[in-house]
């Protein structure tokens, strides 16, 4: 894990984790050499360990043993008496613990069996190959878990970015389609039944078009040459349309139109009662 | 950077100030205030020095989509309105609808105008509220281009450029043909799905 | 701004298009992907148009307390980890810091995802207990991806996006490598086996 595993020394430090346990409010970073634990402090020694292959690695970091050499008699022994000595508080202890104990005990009397001479494949077969391997996936898993909780994280390291969009300063308007509106005309005809009166064709709807085109440059005005409405550039059905309208809203009494005499220019005006403009001379 | 905001603080230049109120406004969610800004820093920022740097970020972000604003609760930054546009096409919130009474006002505008609210009630067979006129006079689709010189002088409704700009439309003759209305409306299916269609869309 | 980016949109020019997303990624409490992005616009901005712009947007901030950046589910803003500690005074709450056992089990979910909780449990040695995957599936950052087919057809864990946004991600990739513990490891007749096996889990 770390060179400091490595080296012989009386106390290995277990991680740059939080303290391993407080005992009397002074953090403990490493157990006690020997195995006098406190009672009082079973407990939460307990708690930092995740289980039996945590407490196994830290057996064997802190006697600074070869992992894939474990004598096993000395680790067995030493996790034995840390087991008795949880079971001892009448501490509930986890099954997995007791489950270690045996699994580890199993392991020693195998390597003390000699090998049956017929089982040639068994032969290379290490009784602690398994735990070996366990524990270098469990010693890995831990680490990573460490250099995980190291990133930065959102939240703790660092924030995100969130700027107000203030819904109200500009609300989300309908949309409205071209099909809603036929939709909308369905629905009226269908109500008043009488969609025979209401049939418009596409000519009389440039027509209204027009008409309101010319309501519209009328506004404001007075008289204006009656030329003025027409844009020849535009072509002859144009032309028509807007003669049409002119006609239509002459008919509905929108607009006025006038001429002075024969062959004189035609005026057309808004058909407005009161501010009334004279004629231009 | 305004010289004038010196004395410089002990333990960080202005420039970092100014980093870190930048920071600190843009990772918020609500309004800091004055109070809520010192916090920041170790050492007492004077309120005016505070102001003078939100002041001159308020200028650096001037002409961006955001902006530094001030409201009654304290600074944030806040999404222009006019981006807003752009902004809402990331929620998949249902967009929302007009009722059946604007839809309907609107259509009889669109393919009988110039129209009063006279003849907009003959079509629908009910009155039409000064308010569905506003709703869309408001949305500059619709607007007065006269007057029926008949008694009272009703005013007389057509759409705008505006409206054929929305709906996308370069003339009203681009609407939807009404010609064939008569044969869905012969068929008695047919219209009971319009009808069925129609109220749903009105919800 | 970059004159390669032509031919310019139909409705909006590049310096506008620069602007939205600007405001998109500012006001975005998610990251944004550019299947996001692209939804801001009513005509098809090009994917690598876009990543131009983006780029473009990241050189912009550089140099200030805030950074755009690009995770795995998409762009966003950040303020940068060295304010953090300015920035923090005016957090309300504490994050969370999460126990030995949470991280070790996120760990085993992150580096040798799919995992049942049995492989979990294999790995650690001890039960896992239904909180500690509730504590990650809470915050987003693991989920069930499929289920074993074995007798009790066991939920199969995986990390989500999110879990790799908010560590500033892009993907599993970038996770710090597996420690390599071949230094504790010598070569011992009879473990031979046993180092392939764990070389092999490791891959």
């Amino acid at each position: 894990m770390n060179s400091a595993a490595q080296a012989p020394q009386e106390t290995v430090p277990v991680s740059p984790l939080p303290p391993l346990a407080r005992f009397r409010g002074e953090p403990l970073f490493e157990l006690p050499r020997d195995l006098y634990i406190p009672p009082e402090a079973l407990e939460v020694f307990l708690e930092a360990f995740e289980g039996p292959l945590d407490l196994l690695l830290y057996l064997i970091r802190k006697n600074n043993l070869d992992v894939l050499n474990i004598p096993m008699a000395e680790l067995t022994r030493q996790y034995a008496e840390y087991v008795e000595a949880m079971r001892s508080g009448r501490l509930e202890l986890a099954a997995e613990y007791l489950l270690m104990a045996a699994l580890l005990v199993e392991i020693k009397s195998r390597m003390l069996l000699p090998l049956p001479v017929s089982s040639r494949e068994e032969e290379d077969r290490d009784p602690r190959a398994e735990l070996v391997r366990r524990l270098l996936e469990y010693e890995r898993m831990k680490q990573a878990a460490q250099n995980l909780n190291q990133l930065p994280q959102l939240g703790r390291d660092f924030l995100p970015v969130l700027v107000w969009v203030d819904r109200a300063a500009a609300p989300r308007l309908p949309d409205v389609h071209p099909e809603d509106l036929r939709q909308a005309w369905l629905a009226l005809i269908v109500r008043a039944r009488a969609f025979q009166h209401h049939r418009v064709s596409r000519e009389q709807l440039s027509v209204r078009e027009r008409m309101s085109q010319v309501l519209r440059r009328l506004r404001g005005e007075g008289f204006l040459p009656f030329i003025e409405l027409f844009e020849p550039v535009r072509g002859v059905p144009e032309l028509v349309v807007t003669f049409l309208a002119i006609l239509e809203l002459s008919r509905e009494g929108l607009i006025q139109v006038a001429q002075e005499a024969p062959y004189l220019p035609i005026y057309v005006r808004l058909a407005h009662g009161s501010d009334l403009i004279p004629l231009p001379a | 950077m305004d010289p004038t905001l010196s004395p410089s603080p002990p333990d960080l230049d202005l420039p970092t100030l100014k980093r870190v109120l930048e920071a600190a406004l843009l990772t918020s969610s609500e309004p800091l205030a004055l109070g809520d800004l010192k916090k920041l820093f170790d050492h007492d920022v004077g309120n005016e020095p505070l102001r003078k740097l939100l002041e001159e970020l308020r200028t650096d972000w001037e002409g961006r989509s955001v902006e530094l604003v001030s409201v009654a609760s304290g600074w944030r930054f806040r999404a222009k309105p006019e981006f807003q546009k752009y902004l809402e096409r990331l929620q998949p919130q249902k967009p929302p609808r007009y009722s059946r009474a604007v839809l309907e006002t609107l259509a009889i505008i669109a393919y009988r105008q110039p129209v009063s609210r006279g003849d907009i009630e003959e079509v629908r067979g009910v009155s039409v509220s000064g308010n569905i006129l506003k709703v869309l006079e408001t949305r500059g689709w619709i607007e007065v281009v006269g007057h029926r010189e008949v008694p009272g002088r009703p005013a007389l409704y057509a759409t705008t450029p505006a409206f054929l700009d929305d709906l996308n439309l370069r003339s009203l003759e681009e609407l939807p043909p009404l010609d064939d209305l008569g044969s869905l409306v012969e068929e008695r299916e047919g219209l009971q799905e319009a009808t069925a269609e129609t109220a749903a869309r009105a919800d």
